[in-house]
């Protein structure tokens, strides 16, 4: 049965629930794997990255699955994704699949597909003359930046998300096309601290902040919101209520408490935080999400904030760029990014990266008191010979 | 993405209006306000907006410009969030439907894919959301992911599909709970979203750890698999490290103690002669020697998934990582186990204890661990915690103590005078 | 001037001020340093443990001090303090010291006195026929513990102090006077949390636990404290204020929200913790206070709680050795029990010590989070095994 | 201990009464009460007993028996802090006279000594604290030591007397610091107790890190001393490893690689072919190789303190250890610049903002090691924490922000419709 093309297709709002389907969920994955992946589901033996963004699986049948990953600017139009059809048709059967981070994965059975497949790719460009799919994001490199809404699409970003990504790619574009770091680079983007995309376990996080209390809408506050609601959200217990002087309930907003973390706003229209100046990007660096060798880690706050420079945020790209190559000159084979600065010390961390470490960036949460250094276990830097020379403890 | 959108605005600017619901100029409208909002340093998105389809509460977020006469044709800009196939494997012609849906009713932009792993649909007019989900159930017997307070879309790594470390059918899993668990996904019945991902190992490729109030990661309890002529092989030079993953720069000649013995967290591997030998009861089966030598080294034929709760954004107490509470467990379909002595005594205890946007997470941290084994009745074990309480601060309870707490003044001070 | 040997010697009740003498401080150090000390003073260049309890130091200058350290039971009477002085005059030019852990040390500048000394010390017994001055305390082993007043002169203990070091020292006397462990093995002890002595970085700490709520003096409460210091003085807010039936004002406590801290009772006599069942000894493991090698280390808590059985406290004795003997067996050179937990594993330090982990040694205090395991990283052991047996995960 | 005391109790008895200000038979009594506590497994002494010497407020800790009848020779038994020498080296003769003086005037118990270091004489009367302090003051030119909320005895490591280690004069900085502040140590003006601890290197034998609001601790900031001749004695077996510390079991022969390269936290040590070479910038000075091998290394020669804050027992926001505040600072007599720049800007705000009974620790975690940076008037350095915030709740101040934070509600709204 083919889709409908009228303008409320098989809905009738008379009738709102006639033959309404409901609770079926999502199409069985099964049909949707290519047949050389059906046969061997469970029997993968070993894997080979063959070049970067190419990848071969060798099973115990022998059969040998080639899959070509090509970045995904995972904000597609329908165009575009019927040209991704087309390229499945042409090359894999009709099947295509989509990583856990947005990127495309173009299977083939044998080596003259691939080649077939590989020239194909490399042909499609934009009109802009840019690669529509460039292949890469494998092995130890970068890969796709997963992120969220932004400007395009959610009410609470404290910045743009698809233009960030944009610039920052472009930036790292080479590691995406090659595999010489350490080991994986993981950037994430989120654009508020909800953090969609849960970029807090990655080896570089950029986080849209704000930095401005909300602005009180008392005219509508009391009728759009719930007023006790609003001011239970509130973590930090910065809000209270209050009366405006006609009289209209209200709340009150304590400055020094506000910590920017946008609940309040989530919660309630009438609390507005966005500011074109007090809007910023926030950089944390290295956290990781596998077990290998140790456990997950947060990434950590490294710098508080950097412009909203739209849309290509040169600020944001320099800084991650010179995160990435001074840890690519300084790590050992397989460290992530947070191993290294673990092993080498914090310290050594912002000395080298040239990052001024600032006091936002000294925890003062709930569980701040583990992350103070309670030893006499580090290295003289820069950083540290200006504290003493500050108490007189050193000649200046 | 630009220069995406822009053909499509091309592409909609050639069809007739009678083959869009959606002014055609839809595409336009959003960069424009995209310039407007890079231009004001602020979205032009209004504040929440309740829609969605009848009987369910979440698949749809709400969104309305505060432009609307500047950019009539996105006033209304609706998401559905559509319940993608587990591993989001895919043929043409289901895209191809998608694709013909959505330019029809929709502004014909997407995201491939969202966070949580849904098929976005971006924007589309209140009017159309129970047209698309019509065509959608009855046409391309597909539904609506999660949003709001309920089950949210569950994902998966590929897995068995195409990796050869996975211990668990990461696949079957995501769509039986899914499909179990329907009414909980559709019908907002909890105090906050829930989350379930499905790692096939360790490497946790999609994120669970971090991502998931309820975090699935396979693993095994038997013995790592040695090919030892493999591993000779790549002692030999034969065979990339981490199958290649490092080739972009000369690292040297691989070095078996430097890269793997050595950074075996438990240091539980050596070699005795040309033989390699692992110490498996002290293995933490991190992966790291399986991904440096995976034609050699194999994960155990003895497998199942360790299960990890309470992983959450930073909102409010701040971010959470999963904490291991099952840490073996066989997954056979129909997973009765799973779903009767993990997931229900949880969701039971959450609904009825849970605060109003409280994650799992916070639950547990607000009544601590203790409160979690008494829900799930398992006994304490160290493997929970990385490590035993510092602090003496126990609470005890009456039973624990001998003699109960019911105790009299007078008896007390009849020993001990004022 | 001498003592004076009248009642009120000096002090005149009558002219209270009169010629008083206030803030001269202690005596200066210098005085007190034998010769050899304060020739040598900041010119040693290194040491040597000769023997169990018998240290020597070398300086620049070629002096050599000797040193013979003797186990101290820090409760002394006049009666062993004179017999001290004896020694110290006999052998040592009258000068004698003590350590940060109340052991005594006898010094001498060359081999002749020392071996006089030993001698001499070695013949010294009780009446009981143990030692008076046992030598021992230095280097990889077991040194004196460190202790509190318990009943002996405190108000707030949940055990006593003095009775418990002795049994458990006796039994571990073997390791006081070897050399035979890993590293070295700190043990302390508190006879409440206050933790007077801060055994809570200890390798192993004994610690009294109160473990039943205050009971409240309702009769006296609000004429010996003040209330609402009271109620501010719990820490988990579970006092609150209320009247007894005979309308004088009192508190209550909630039971459930106690976690026996005693803060109460240190601000309020009226409300005392102290109950022969409720009563216990908790032991802690795997701190440590040096920075060599890795960061100071908080105690753990491993036994919850083991019975006040005085004075010899076979249970305590019996865990501490336990642990000290698994310690000794496992743990690499140079590693202390901390150390060598964390390399196996908590887990495994449960299994081998035999120690049965109750749900008591998961934290809900304050700083929790820190302390889940938020990784798959675990070893198997029966603990585990028996969890997933609970859900169904395994055969029985 | 018992043994010790029933000798007391002997020798007491053999004395006539005049040569006791208290009743002979109080070692009976206490012991007797001793008793009766194991017996009742409660302690008999009474809660608290303000008692002391005019214009000091620290110094005694009054006690009184709730078993008074029953043991009359312990009614009162209060205890008097002597303060003791730094490091606590003395002479037979001074010692004589605290016996003479405690036998004559007190129960002739004591101890040597108290955890925070002064000589502990157990238990008198109140007649006689008044006594006792003239003889001490006047005959022995002899002061008391700290309790209540003042400055507590300070104390330090054995140091430059007897170890090759100490990078700090431990005693002089102890003597000093305890002179300078007697009008703090004898007079409450605090919230709270406040403690110093000296230790001469990073091994802290006097466990200040563990135990002092304020803790100093040796350190070296040029190059660890290296014999490369004493190396090769060590590596040749002819010198014990760490002195001689393991000599009672045999752990093989010494090998340099495992036990100091290997085990070195900063992997900054290695050999070139017969020498030992340390990359010093690297190095945390942990001791570690130095313990090893004393004879051989020695820290550097350009030294000073690194002085940490706010260590502190359990009660009540949980134990803390002592966190780095100043890395590296001189210290040469008299010390202003610590007092000036450290010391007492600290207790000014300590005492303008601390509540009750709150610590110096307990203050730094309500109000964030930023507030502490302003009070100190130094700048962030990252060698304060372990790792920076991984939470990104920063609380702005309004300075940092362009624009500061007045904003008009009607403005924004001129962008934003509702
Ligand atoms: C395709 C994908 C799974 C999917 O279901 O889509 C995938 C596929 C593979 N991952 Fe992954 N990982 C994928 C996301 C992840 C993620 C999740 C993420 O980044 O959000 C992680 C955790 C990242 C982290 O730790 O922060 C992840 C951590 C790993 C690791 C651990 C790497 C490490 O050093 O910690 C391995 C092992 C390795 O690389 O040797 C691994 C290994 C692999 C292997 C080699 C597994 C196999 O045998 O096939 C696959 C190819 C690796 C490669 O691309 O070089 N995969 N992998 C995901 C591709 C994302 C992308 O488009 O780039
Ligand atoms: C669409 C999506 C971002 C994207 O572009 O991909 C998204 C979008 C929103 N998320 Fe999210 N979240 C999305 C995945 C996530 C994830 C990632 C994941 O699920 O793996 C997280 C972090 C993991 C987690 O659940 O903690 C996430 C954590 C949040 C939070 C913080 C929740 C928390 O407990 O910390 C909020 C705030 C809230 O719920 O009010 C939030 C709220 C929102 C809202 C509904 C905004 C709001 O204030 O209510 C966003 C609607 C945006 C819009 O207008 O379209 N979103 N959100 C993702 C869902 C797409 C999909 O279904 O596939
Ligand atoms: C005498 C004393 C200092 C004093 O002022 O009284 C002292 C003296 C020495 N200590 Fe200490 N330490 C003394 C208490 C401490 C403490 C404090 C405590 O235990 O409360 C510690 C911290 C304990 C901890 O880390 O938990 C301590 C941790 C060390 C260390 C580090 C050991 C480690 O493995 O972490 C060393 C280095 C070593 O032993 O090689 C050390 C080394 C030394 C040396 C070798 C220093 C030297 O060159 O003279 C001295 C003889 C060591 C020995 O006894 O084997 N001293 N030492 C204290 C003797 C206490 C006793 O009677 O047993
Ligand atoms: C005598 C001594 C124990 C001993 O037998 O050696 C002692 C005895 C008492 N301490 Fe202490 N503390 C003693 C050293 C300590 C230490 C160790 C140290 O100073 O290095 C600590 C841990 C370090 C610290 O300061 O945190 C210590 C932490 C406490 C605490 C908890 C303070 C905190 O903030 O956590 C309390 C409770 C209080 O202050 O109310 C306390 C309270 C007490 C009181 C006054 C009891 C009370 O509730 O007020 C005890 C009087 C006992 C008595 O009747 O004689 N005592 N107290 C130590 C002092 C002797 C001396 O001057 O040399
Ligand atoms: S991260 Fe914040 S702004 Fe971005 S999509 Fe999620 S909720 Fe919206
Ligand atoms: S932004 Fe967060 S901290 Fe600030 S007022 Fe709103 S809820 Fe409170
Ligand atoms: S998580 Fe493990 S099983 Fe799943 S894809 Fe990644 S490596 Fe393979
Ligand atoms: S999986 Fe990890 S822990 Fe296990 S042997 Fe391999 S490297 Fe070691
Ligand atoms: S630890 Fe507690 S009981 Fe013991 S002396 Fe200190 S305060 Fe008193
Ligand atoms: S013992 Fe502690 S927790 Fe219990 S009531 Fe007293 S102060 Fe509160
Ligand atoms: S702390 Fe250092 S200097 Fe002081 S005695 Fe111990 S080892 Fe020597
Ligand atoms: S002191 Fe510690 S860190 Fe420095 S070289 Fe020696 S072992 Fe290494």
């Amino acid at each position: 049965m083919g889709l409908s093309t009228n303008r409320l297709g098989l809905y009738n709002p008379e009738k709102p629930m006639e033959n309404r389907l409901t609770d079926m969920g999502p199409r069985h994955f099964w049909q949707y794997f290519p047949p050389i992946i059906q046969k061997n589901y469970g029997k993968w033996l070993y894997h080979e990255i063959l070049e970067p963004g190419v990848l071969v699986h060798v099973s115990e049948t022998g059969a040998k699955v080639f899959t070509v990953r090509c970045g995904g600017a995972r904000f597609m139009t329908v165009e575009h994704v019927r040209e991704i059809c087309d390229i499945a048709d042409k090359h894999c059967g009709g099947y295509v699949r989509f990583t856990t981070r947005n990127n495309i994965e173009f299977m083939v059975d044998n080596l003259e597909k691939l080649d077939a497949l590989k020239k194909d790719l490399a042909g499609r460009k934009h009109v802009t003359g840019s690669l529509k799919f460039p292949i890469g994001g494998t092995g130890a490199g970068v890969t796709n930046i997963v992120h969220t809404q932004g400007y395009i699409h959610c009410h609470t970003p404290a910045t743009d998300a698809s233009s960030m990504v944009k610039a920052v790619m472009d930036d790292l574009f080479e590691y995406f096309q090659g595999m010489t770091l350490p080991a994986q680079v993981r950037v994430s983007m989120a654009c508020c601290l909800n953090m969609c995309g849960a970029v807090h376990c990655s080896d570089i996080a950029l986080l849209g902040y704000h930095r401005k209390p909300p602005i009180v809408d008392d005219e509508v506050m009391a009728s759009v919101c719930e007023i006790p609601l609003v001011i239970a959200a509130c973590p930090t217990a910065a809000i209270s209520p209050t009366k405006t002087d006609d009289g209209k309930k209200s709340v009150k907003i304590n400055d020094e408490r506000c910590m920017f973390c946008g609940n309040c706003y989530t919660m309630c229209m009438a609390l507005p935080l966005s500011d074109s100046q007090g809007d910023c990007v926030t950089i944390l660096a290295g956290g990781k999400i596998s077990n290998r060798i140790n456990a997950p880690r947060f990434s950590k706050v490294v710098i508080p904030a950097l412009p909203n420079n739209f849309p290509r945020f040169p600020e944001v790209c320099q800084s991650v760029r010179k995160i990435i190559e001074v840890y690519a000159a300084n790590a050992k084979k397989y460290e992530r990014i947070g191993d290294w600065a673990e092993r080498v010390g914090w310290e050594r961390f912002f000395e080298q990266c040239e990052i001024p470490f600032s006091q936002h960036l000294i925890d003062d949460y709930r569980l701040q008191y583990d992350t103070y250094r309670t030893s006499t276990l580090f290295k003289y830097t820069p950083a540290s010979w200006e504290v003493s020379k500050a108490v007189g403890g050193v000649e200046d | 993405f630009v220069a995406d959108a822009k053909r499509l605005a091309l592409h909609r600017r050639k069809l007739s209006q009678d083959r869009m619901m959606i002014e055609s100029d839809v595409v336009e409208d959003l960069l424009g306000q995209l310039e407007v909002s890079f231009k004001d340093g602020e979205t032009h998105w209004k504040h929440g907006g309740i829609v969605g389809v009848f009987g369910y509460g979440g698949g749809v977020i709400g969104r309305y410009s505060d432009l609307q006469k500047q950019f009539p044709s996105i006033a209304h800009f609706h998401t559905m969030r559509v319940n993608q196939p587990a591993s989001k494997f895919y043929t043409s012609d289901y895209l191809r439907s998608l694709c013909d849906l959505w330019d029809y009713r929709g502004s014909g932009m997407m995201n491939l894919h969202g966070s949580t792993g849904d098929i976005i649909f971006l924007g589309t007019f209140t009017e159309q959301l129970e047209p698309i989900f019509y065509e959608l159930t009855h046409v391309m017997q597909q539904d609506l992911g999660g949003s709001g307070s309920n089950l949210r879309t569950p994902s998966c790594c590929i897995g068995k599909a195409r990796c050869e470390w996975s211990c668990i059918d990461t696949q079957d899993m995501c769509y039986d709970f899914t499909q179990h668990y329907q009414d909980e996904l559709h019908r907002p019945a909890f105090p906050y979203k829930f989350k379930f991902k499905f790692d096939g190992c360790p490497n946790c490729c999609v994120a669970s750890i971090a991502r998931s109030d309820m975090s699935f990661i396979g693993t095994w309890c038997d013995n790592i698999r040695i090919d030892q002529a493999a591993v000779q092989a790549y002692i030999g030079g034969e065979v990339p490290p981490n199958a290649g993953a490092h080739q972009g720069r000369d690292w040297g000649k691989f070095d078996i103690k430097k890269e793997v013995l050595d950074l075996c967290p438990t240091q539980c591997m050596w070699m005795e002669g040309k033989k390699l030998m692992i110490d498996d009861k002290e293995c933490t089966r991190c992966m790291h020697c399986i991904n440096v030598m995976p034609k050699a080294l194999r994960p155990g034929k003895d497998t199942g998934a360790s299960i990890l709760l309470g992983a959450k954004a930073p909102i409010l107490e701040g971010a959470q990582m999963a904490t291991l509470t099952i840490p073996f467990i066989k997954c056979e379909p129909p997973y009765d186990n799973i779903k009767e002595k993990v997931i229900e005594p949880i969701w039971d205890w959450w609904m009825e204890e849970g605060k109003n946007r409280e994650r799992l997470g916070e639950l547990i941290q607000r009544q601590g661990i203790r409160r979690l084994l008494e829900v799930l009745n398992i006994p304490p074990m160290p493997q929970a915690v990385k490590e035993p309480r510092s602090n003496p601060y126990i609470f005890w309870k009456e039973e624990d103590v001998p003699g109960g707490w019911k105790r009299d003044i007078k008896d007390y001070r009849s020993r001990h005078a004022r």
